[in-house]
């Protein structure tokens, strides 16, 4: 049985460390936050300028000043601290951030990542994907293995235009979980969703990956 | 010789026209001038190329400007909210640079700073690379980004006082403090002038030299674009 | 995991080796990380690169570092308030490199910002070009630079929390700031820990990511190098 | 009869606009703060981070945490604002403050200047003096005339190590005000101290000049 999308990020979600600074894109890696751990200190970052994203506010306590990169209303923490867009990039770029976890449109079988556009569809600009991509310390994709044709999305060569190359480190879909070897620059399936058969999987990708 | 002025269309006066490159501050609708944009929308320049993150909603923000026609060119990261945009960018009567939202921080940070260029990694391997030089250090590809500086900026801020001294609140602070850098002139909107020596000296968030008159806006109805909330039993 | 630790010792345990790279705060004797730099002397750590803007007076600051002859390398803008420094370097014992004061606070911010190079007109037709490329933007001669990254940083604040939050007080902020990004590891000392919360989180100067350990480093017994004052009638 | 020191910081005092942001040297740059006029509105920067430095404090008022780029301390007024080092030289970098002051050991016939190194002799380094003469908008340097030694100190050609190439746009000394002109790159006479004549000055200088 493939992972939902919560398992999916469940399971992004045993990625994190204690102490860890970490950046949530939207969609499958909002729901992260929702499964982190108690024991696990983890601090949040918002690339519009916020460090220590607190939870969705309290109806009534929405603030129009307060919101996350999604651009959706969110709360503070004691430990939070704000900067502007300058200073959160050079966090970003600096390699300060130790995690990002984002979605993606498509994933190469050399780590490139595509998820910012569909040429003559979607125009709506990368945001800051790119910067994360190419500045985090180590990337995380997760994604649903196929897309809603049915077609692989863990490819040989991404066919949409790249957000980064060779930058993604693992790639957890809802039928696996796939890590980049620094040694060859290749993914290896690490890990499989319970009653998901590794042909299974071969069978939805068209990328080549190490068993 | 004081910063402040009654409205934004008196603290604009002399400051606009055609052609003229606007790099304006806020991340979505949070932040965002929007008493000076109506004001640039009411004064009808045209022509206008403006660097800011977003491009607004349609019929808020810089979706103003769009509906207008007055906007040639915008350099932004993002403008997945604006429909308006999305038809006269397929209908050629836009023109639009994309630039990774860091990127553009930084190229206008480089912009305020005497910076004309530097090298960042975001973009590598990617259509924002084309026509970039790219070098090498210590064995990693860079791309060489220009900097961006405009003939005015518009920002918008918390409390100011009449030396110009800012503060900004919360995440509503994101591309207003390196806007107000990356021109020769910043006009500013705040939600209220305090009198100087109010504002701590440790608090400033953007010294008064960047800032060259200031309106209060206020009352202000700010928008949500996503409205996200818990229920008490989840809290 | 607290960001606690008793003194400066156990802060720095386990982080110094000889032929590292150190980036120091302070301006002067104004906010520098006096408590660290003696835990430096004391473990005896020797060939240090040392990255500050100036390298303290004779037996205070950095000056206790040139005295036990742990310096090998001073990347610095002014050092014109240490004998000892400028009898080694004539000597030959001590290798300098004299770099424009913003010029080094740029190449530090772009170390920590991933940026390896950029531009600057700072030093055109002077010695500090020589052997760095040198290339036109619209007309003006601009060098460009490298950025700077060290091994460990250590720095001196006002008040910080446990989460590593820092304000910094007057004009001791200086180059701790930017000190504390450009290197993996920061150290801080500081002159109270706070309870997590009781820095205003629009308020803080340095957010928690870039300080790893923290120690509070009080009483202190400031050092003025100039002490300038004005009488009562003239003011 | 030459201007003094203050005379020379009062003339430079009265290129001070109203709504001006400047940066005042070391020595009789220093001087130009108590010939400023009280109906002209400037304010003063100091590079270690601060706008609107104020005066000395009284005594007993001194505090180690606020001094100038002399190190020496000062006062906040109600106007101050504190900045790290990187954003102060963001300011000077780009083009921000309107007028530097500053003392030099020599000045080039086409605005070069020296005043960081002596070889062999001072080698304090150049601080901040190199970003200011290339960032700030207009420079002016104070100077005495000659050396101690009585030889020439706006010369044809700096010998010592330069600061900046073609930056100074006005220069003060003991014995008049030249000024750059944009036209031709070249320095004017345009002000004689009471009782200098023309040919006095020409015999103490041996940069080219126009008259």
């Amino acid at each position: 049985m493939p992972w939902t999308r919560n398992e999916i990020a469940a399971r992004a979600a045993a990625e994190l460390e204690d102490g860890f600074y970490v950046n949530l894109g939207i969609g499958i890696p909002t729901l992260v936050a929702n499964n982190i751990s108690d024991a696990t200190n983890v601090t949040l970052q918002s690339e519009n300028g916020m460090l220590g994203i607190g939870p969705f506010p309290l109806e009534g306590e929405e603030d129009a000043d307060l919101i996350n990169a999604g651009k959706q209303t969110i709360s503070e923490l004691p430990s939070s601290a704000y900067f502007g867009s300058a200073e959160s990039f050079a966090m970003i770029r600096g390699g300060h951030i130790d995690l990002t976890i984002l979605g993606a449109l498509e994933v190469s079988e050399r780590g490139d990542i595509a998820n910012w556009m569909i040429p003559g569809k979607m125009i709506k600009g990368m945001g800051g994907a790119m910067d994360l991509v190419a500045g985090v310390k180590r990337v995380i994709v997760t994604m649903d293995h196929c897309n809603k044709g049915g077609e692989p999305k863990f490819v040989q060569q991404c066919s949409l235009p790249l957000t980064g190359k060779a930058v993604v480190d693992m790639l957890i879909t809802d039928l696996g979980v796939f890590e980049r070897q620094l040694s060859t620059g290749r993914f290896r399936l690490s890990e499989i969703a319970p009653n998901v058969t590794r042909e299974e999987i071969a069978a939805q990708t068209s990328a080549s990956y190490d068993e | 010789m004081s910063r402040k002025y009654a409205n934004a269309t008196e603290a604009l006066a002399g400051l606009l026209h055609d052609d003229m490159t606007l790099c304006v501050g806020g991340f979505g609708l949070c932040g965002i001038p929007e008493r000076l944009i109506n004001a640039v929308r009411d004064a009808g320049v045209r022509n206008l190329t403006v660097v800011s993150n977003n491009a607004g909603i349609d019929g808020e923000g810089l979706g103003q400007l769009l509906r207008t026609g007055q906007i040639r060119k915008m350099i932004s990261s993002y403008v997945g909210e604006n429909k308006e945009f999305a038809r006269q960018y397929l209908a050629g009567e836009l023109e639009v640079e994309f630039c990774p939202q860091g990127t553009l921080a930084e190229r206008c940070r480089a912009g305020g700073a005497g910076i004309p260029a530097f090298f960042t990694r975001t973009g590598v391997g990617t259509q924002v690379a084309e026509g970039k030089e790219t070098r090498e250090f210590a064995g990693q590809e860079y791309i060489m980004e220009r900097s961006i500086r405009g003939d005015l900026a518009l920002i918008k801020g918390w409390k100011a006082d009449d030396a110009g001294n800012m503060i900004f609140r919360k995440t509503a602070r994101n591309f207003n403090q390196v806007m107000a850098t990356a021109a020769p002139l910043c006009v500013a909107e705040v939600e209220g002038i305090v009198p100087v020596g109010s504002i701590e000296p440790d608090a400033v968030h953007l010294p008064g030299i960047y800032v060259k008159r200031l309106i209060c806006g206020a009352p202000y109805e700010k928008k949500i674009e996503f409205r996200t909330v818990r229920t008490k039993e989840a809290a």
